[in-house]
């Protein structure tokens, strides 16, 4: 039997399903996985490949970012995949590094009693939310970069919005957990956040409630990706098509998240796909700015 | 030398050298690996930063204010408890163990929300403070105050272990010289628990240093660096040089731990004095009028530590999700059911960390025995320097620690081609490295206070050391040396930062079970684990207790 | 000043009873010493009086309070009692000076007073060069002066002493005493001292309670218990001398050498018999003489100044004598005796 | 069995110098007592022999080997000594019976013979009823015993005692001294014994050896020590006595009751002088006579057997004399002295 390493970000749950329909559909593989925040999961990664060991043969880790930097200094294998035509080519490297396989959207959340409701990114600078804002801090978190770098970049929005953000008591919490928590407990009842955290707690009965802004969300699409030095290539390659396959997207969308492929529907809770407007944004030049980004953002910030 | 000294001290130096040294070499290794004589090396680019210093700066103040509230609130609570005819003294002290195990973050939220805009209670009272309105647990001095008690029971523990062991005739006397109650406290039993209170608060120190969990509730909102922070800053970054920065600021941490560890020892260097005799009863103060109040501020103090932030732990364990409110009709036990019934991963969890935490603190006693005594015997000098590398993997980041971890036993072990990583073992190894100083500190401290005719007589008697150590050494320092063991277990059974990037399938620890289910968004089944998980220890606490009329007196901190 | 009354004390340690039904009152000013053997719990009647120990019984007395009783127990801080303890007690983390002088500084003395009274009382105890010292770094016999030392800075209305010179050579001891006489006489305070050193406890003491097994046996003078001790156990115990079986003779009084040597003769083991006491000093060595008693020489120990003899006499008791030479072990000596007192059969 | 040989040894602590130059030679078996004041360093002779310390300078030998010099250190469970620590340093987690115990424990002797040997030994201290108790429980004096006990369980080569007695009354300390030389006999160990009790130190000691501030002053039997001490210091020191100024002779000698009355007579200030000493037991009270002395009672203290008189003569000089009856100071007498001994001036 062969046996396939995957190092993934997804939560237990979704990793656990994952593994298993793939195990369904190729008997003859199995998946040891490793989960871990991607903070902790890349650290530890580095620190294998710093001392010369490549553990894992399949990546499935959150942003696009992260993939590039991993690319630049030559880690990954390129592979095309019969499946890419099925997606919008923004969602996959040319050379076919990695793929993004769903939509995490970063929105706004409020907290059912609170008193206004926004509407757009713009709202948060206004003065009805001063000290009520909580958002992840991209200092500590890639997706919360991924929206950082979007936003600075959107002509209406720039960086001073993040200062007129500052000057009006938004808190940067470290993920966006702390987001989720400081909301539904009301100590801050609005935040920035990814779409199906909010969601799926509104859906269980949390007091709080997502918004699509209507500038549009930023993104971050949690690629799949081949180590160049993969034990088992062609499992890995297997574990791929099937991410990318109707099947497995299928999967994404049971779990509650946006899937990547158009030809699939949304997850119960999100607005009609056509409906939501996703901001443009590049990752081999946010991965460039990255340290300018952060110096600015922590300028502002942690003054 | 006596040849049982002289392997036993060779063993032992292997030993801090695997453990302690290898680690912390390494990642010095790390931190210089691509040091050129550039400006732009990692090393460099580390020193330049300004917010390096700060957090530096941050880091001190925050460790150094809390080791103050945990000595503060530490000594305060040892001494009424231990000294005084209180009432109750056993479940105080069960209670003040427990608040270590609630993980922080349930404590700051449960403190953020009991006096936020939602508060249950000042809401009923009227006297809420305006949605959105400052919090001022989001600041250098919030974080404080949590570490401080976090750490409190540490000092708390180290300090009863002296006290149990001082003489009454010393206060008699200072009774007959007509001294008042408080005057014997400042003149007399403060100077002769010095040595206790600073290991005590040492390890507070040390442990505030390294904790990233509070600083990143608390301080990452109120765009407050300290140096863990900064160093998980630097990991969530994408830069490719990320292991030598981070190395390189955990060093600025080990700079810290060496600069505190020489304090520390100036200052034991002046209150180190062996008890002569150590026949006499030990004493017990009479409260008087005092003791109600007394016992009434002590409950108010733990309804702040423990009351407050479990009872939320239990309500957010008991809600279906996130932010519900508790009532008849929201009350579920699904997250239980959930846990126990259905997820083997929980169950797998429990036994990993309940043998990692035994066996760690089994191990580590077993150890630091030998090990103090060792030490004891060395000049003092080496003896500082010795005892501040111990210190080092504790005091920096649990994550760092496993970065070290990972890059030494990644590989298969030279010649016996075993491979560590991946299995229980690196977590075990990593622990053993990380609370040797833990379990070490409060031994080396009673020890120092030994009267040393006490061993000399069973040199006559014809005790070799390794004999000496266990009939005599052994039984007298067995309070520190339990309370050595304690913390270890209480610290390593939800030790989250060094499991974090050791783990693998098959070896979650219960820590990485709650950071993983908490992390993507499943905070109410991670309460409801954090509730088991106090309910387990409090249960092992209690079956403790049982034992107890047969270990030597004094062991079990909650007995008697 | 104000007079200590121990009035039916009691005190038992987890049931057991250390000491039992004490009365004893001591006036002010008076110098008391407590002898007994030991074990026989004299530290204990002292704590007690300290008011470290609780009493199970009884009542202490100091002028018009009660210091302690069932129902009430004055802390020593309020006592105003200084104390020398049998372990010393000294801080192990406080020089010599320090020590000696915390009494001090809790009551307030200015400084320069302050130095001065310490330096006086080091200077006492032969100390001075010591001040800085730790107690650690010092012998056991230093340690046991600034104890001393540390209880004569102040000035107690009672102050007790729990072997205070066990440690103590010869000289240091003269030399002592001399100080606690004088202390004595400057402060007027009431003295209660422990020792196991009967002649010191003979030459300090106005008055000597001798206890045995937490029981007071008998309370008087020096002179009254060193000459005319109640029973065989006291006799035994004060002082040295033997303890002869004779022919029955009226107690409590003194036999004169002549009666005695008759009382000896009478003596036969089938008839009534009493106990008395003689002293060394009061058995002379006489040449070969009709009515003197004939011993062989048991053990001979040489003291210094002169020779401890232990004679068996015939019917196999044993007498102790004083000697200026040594004698051989077996040799036979005739012994006339001066005088003896009659004893109590012990109760 | 084996010499015990103190070559040239010396002690500092801290760059004070608490031993100095100490030669001894105590050969296999042998009964040796130290004397001297408080903080001479007899303790600290006792535990460099144990091997608590480190000798600063010279050597420690026993038989062929070298126990501690410069370069060598034996460690003390490798010597087989016996020890009683002057703070007895009882183990305070084990009851009495397991702290005697201990020492037989560690040396694998079955349990049967183990437990007899801890009763016996008990029995010796009578402590037999206290076997379980734990030492804070128990006296003084209790402790001490405890103390004893333990260094009797076993047969050590040497055997060393630092004031082992100094907390027993002297009934107790008559049986002890007793069991010493009982033990003695039956194992043949070398004693080592410190004591501040001269008389005690006398009736032990095959030998004696007198320290002042670190230095040994003198080394010889018992009555040597007594009868000849070698100076002032030295006749101050041992036994009881005056030292008395009189005209120049020859030291080292006996002077007899004639000679030493013309010498006293003869002395004047601004004339050569020398020390003799006079034993109060040499001390005779006379009727008035021409050629006594006269001296005005200084002194008069009550030690049980007798009275101590310190007489001041006309040239102001004191004078240790022994009386039945007490005297009334400042009253008048008349003595004669039988004997005295003629002294070195101290060096
Ligand atoms: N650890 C130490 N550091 C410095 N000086 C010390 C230390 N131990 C002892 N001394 C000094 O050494 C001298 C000799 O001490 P030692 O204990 O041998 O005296 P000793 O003859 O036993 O006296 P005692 O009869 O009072 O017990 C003393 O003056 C003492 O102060
Ligand atoms: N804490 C205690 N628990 C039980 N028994 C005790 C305790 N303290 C003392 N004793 C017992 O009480 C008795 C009297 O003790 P105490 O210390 O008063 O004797 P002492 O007369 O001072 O003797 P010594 O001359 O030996 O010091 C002893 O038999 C002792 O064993
Ligand atoms: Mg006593
Ligand atoms: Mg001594």
């Amino acid at each position: 039997q062969d046996v396939l390493t995957l190092y993934t970000s997804q939560p237990n749950k979704d990793a656990q399903m994952t593994v298993d329909a793939f195990e369904a559909a190729n008997p003859n593989i199995k998946v040891e996985w490793v989960r871990d925040g991607t903070t902790q999961l890349m650290t530890k990664l580095r620190a294998e490949l710093s001392s010369g060991v490549v553990k894992p043969d399949v990546l499935l880790i959150a942003d696009s970012v992260t993939m590039e930097s991993m690319v630049n200094e030559g880690y990954l294998l390129p592979y095309v995949s019969p499946e890419r035509d099925q997606y919008e080519n923004s969602l996959y490297s040319e050379e076919g590094y990695y793929y993004g396989t769903k939509l995490i959207t970063t929105g706004i959340v409020r907290h059912k009693q609170a008193p206004q409701h926004p509407t757009d990114w713009a709202d948060f600078v206004k003065p009805e939310y001063k000290n009520q804002v909580s958002m992840p801090s991209p200092l500590y978190s890639g997706a919360a970069l991924i929206h950082l770098a979007t936003l600075t970049d959107d002509k209406s929005l720039g960086w001073d919005y993040f200062e007129q953000l500052h000057a009006n008591g938004a808190m940067a919490q470290g993920g966006n957990g702390g987001v989720l928590k400081a909301v539904a407990s009301g100590t801050k009842p609005y935040g920035v956040i990814v779409d199906f955290l909010a969601i799926r707690e509104a859906a269980k009965g949390s007091p709080i409630e997502f918004i699509f802004p209507k500038t549009g969300v930023t993104m971050v699409t949690e690629p799949v990706a081949i180590m160049k030095e993969a034990k088992n290539k062609a499992a890995a390659k297997r574990f791929v098509d099937f991410l990318l396959s109707k099947e497995g997207q299928a999967l994404v969308l049971e779990q509650g998240y946006l899937p990547a492929r158009r030809d699939i529907g949304v997850p119960e809770g999100f607005p009609k796909r056509e409906n939501i407007q996703l901001m443009p944004f590049d990752a081999a030049k946010t991965l460039e700015n990255s340290e300018a980004n952060k110096e600015r953002f922590s300028k502002i910030f942690e003054g | 030398m006596d040849s049982q000294l002289r392997w036993l001290s060779i063993g032992l130096f292997v030993l801090i050298a695997t453990l302690s040294l290898l680690p912390s070499l390494r990642l010095l290794v790390e931190a210089l690996s691509h040091t050129t004589f550039s400006t732009s090396s990692p090393m460099a680019e580390v020193l330049k930063s300004e917010r390096t210093w700060t957090a530096l700066r941050h880091s001190f103040y925050t460790s150094g204010l809390g080791t103050l509230i945990a000595v503060i609130l530490g000594c305060g609570f040892g001494f009424v408890v231990t000294l005084t005819n209180i009432r109750g003294r056993a479940i105080w002290v069960f209670c003040f163990m427990l608040p270590m195990m609630i993980p922080p973050q349930v404590t700051a939220l449960s403190w953020l929300q009991l006096f936020g805009p939602a508060s249950p209670i000042l809401n009923t009272l009227g006297i809420a403070p305006a949605l959105g309105s400052p919090q001022p647990m989001y600041s250098a001095e919030g974080i404080a105050l949590l570490l401080g008690i976090q750490s409190a029971p540490l000092v708390f523990l180290a300090l009863r272990t002296q006290l149990i062991s001082l003489p009454q005739d010393l206060f008699e006397a200072a009774q007959l010289s007509r001294a008042s109650q408080f005057r014997i406290w400042v003149d007399i039993i403060l100077p002769l628990c010095r040595s206790a209170i600073i290991a005590g608060a040492a390890l507070a120190f040390v442990s505030s240093l390294g904790n990233f969990g509070i600083p990143a509730m608390l301080g990452i909102p109120a765009g407050y660096i300290v140096l863990p922070t900064l160093i998980y800053q630097q990991m969530a970054g994408f830069g490719h040089d990320m292991l030598s920065q981070v190395a390189g600021l955990s060093m600025m941490i080990a700079l810290l731990v060496l600069a505190g560890m020489l304090l520390q020892q100036w200052l034991q260097q002046r209150s180190r004095y062996a008890l002569l005799g150590h026949t006499a009863q030990s004493l017990s103060f009479r409260l008087k009028q005092w003791r109600l109040p007394l016992e009434i501020l002590l409950a108010l103090v733990l309804c702040f530590i423990l009351v407050a932030p479990l009872f939320a732990l239990i309500v957010s364990s008991l809600v279906p999700a996130l932010g519900m409110p508790l009532n008849a009709d929201t009350l579920t036990f699904a997250a239980f059911y959930e846990m126990i019934g259905r997820q083997g991963v929980t169950s797998r969890a429990f036994e990993n960390s309940a043998f990692l935490a035994f066996f760690s603190a089994l191990v580590l006693m077993l150890v630091s025995l030998p090990l103090g005594y060792l030490l004891m015997r060395l000049p003092m000098r080496t003896r500082a320097v010795i005892a501040s590398l111990i210190e080092v993997p504790y005091a920096i980041p649990g994550i760092v620690l496993a970065i070290a971890f990972i890059l030494l036993f990644a590989k298969p072990l030279p010649f016996i081609e075993v491979s560590l990583y991946g299995t229980l073992g690196i977590i075990f190894l990593a622990y053993l490295s990380c609370f040797l100083s833990v379990c070490l500190k409060p031994v080396l401290s009673a020890m120092s206070q030994l009267d040393p005719a006490l061993e000399e007589a069973a040199q006559l008697a014809g005790a070799r050391p390794i004999q000496r150590l266990i009939d005599i050494i052994l039984p007298l320092t067995a309070p520190a040396f339990f309370a050595g063991g304690l913390f270890v277990f209480l610290i390593s059974i939800n030790e989250l930062t060094v499991s974090a990037l050791l783990w693998s399938a098959g070896n979650e620890t219960l820590g990485v079970l709650i950071f993983n289910l908490d992390e993507s968004g499943d905070s109410v089944l991670a309460s409801a684990i954090a509730v088991l998980v106090v309910l387990l220890v409090a249960g092992l606490m209690s079956l403790l207790s049982l034992f107890a009329p047969r270990l030597p007196k004094g062991v079990i901190p909650w007995h008697g | 000043m104000a007079r200590l009354i121990l009035d039916g004390v009691e005190k038992s340690f987890h049931g057991a009873p250390v000491v039992k039904g004490l009365n004893l009152t001591i006036e002010p000013g008076e110098f008391v010493a407590l002898l007994g053997p030991s074990g026989c719990g004299k530290s204990t009647i002292l704590r007690m009086l300290a008011g470290f120990e609780n009493v199970s019984g009884g009542q202490i007395i100091h002028g018009d309070d009660c210091l302690s009783s069932s129902t009430r127990h004055v802390p020593t801080e309020e006592r105003n009692f200084g104390m020398v303890f049998q372990s010393y007690a000294l801080w192990p983390h406080m020089t010599v000076k320090e020590n000696v002088g915390y009494p001090l500084k809790v009551q307030k003395t200015p400084t320069a007073e302050r130095n001065k009274r310490i330096n006086d009382a080091l200077d006492i105890v032969q100390l001075k060069e010591y001040a800085d010292r730790l107690p650690a770094q010092l012998s056991g016999g230093q340690r046991q002066r600034v104890a001393l030392a540390r209880s004569l800075v102040t000035e107690p209305d009672v102050v007790l002493f729990d072997e205070p010179l066990a440690n103590l050579d010869r000289h240091l001891r003269a030399t002592m005493e001399e100080t606690f006489r004088a202390f004595h006489k400057r402060t007027g305070a009431t003295m209660v001292y422990v020792t196991h050193d009967q002649s010191e406890a003979m030459s300090l003491a106005d008055k000597i309670a001798v206890l045995n097994k937490g029981q007071l046996v008998q309370w008087g003078t020096p002179q009254e218990l060193y000459a005319r001790p109640r029973n065989t156990w006291l006799a035994n115990f004060i002082g040295r001398g033997s303890v002869l079986s004779v022919a029955a003779v009226a107690p409590a009084q003194y036999v004169s050498g002549t009666n005695l040597h008759a009382l000896i003769r009478q003596h036969s083991p089938d008839k009534a018999a009493s106990s008395v006491l003689v002293r060394p000093q009061d058995i002379h060595f006489v040449n070969a003489d009709e009515s003197a008693l004939t011993g062989s020489v048991h053990s001979c120990i040489f003291r210094g100044e002169r020779y401890d003899i232990e004679l068996t006499l015939k019917d196999g008791q044993r007498l102790l004598a004083y000697s200026d030479v040594p004698m051989t072990l077996g040799s036979q000596h005739q012994v006339r005796l001066g005088q003896a007192w009659s004893l109590e059969s012990e109760s």
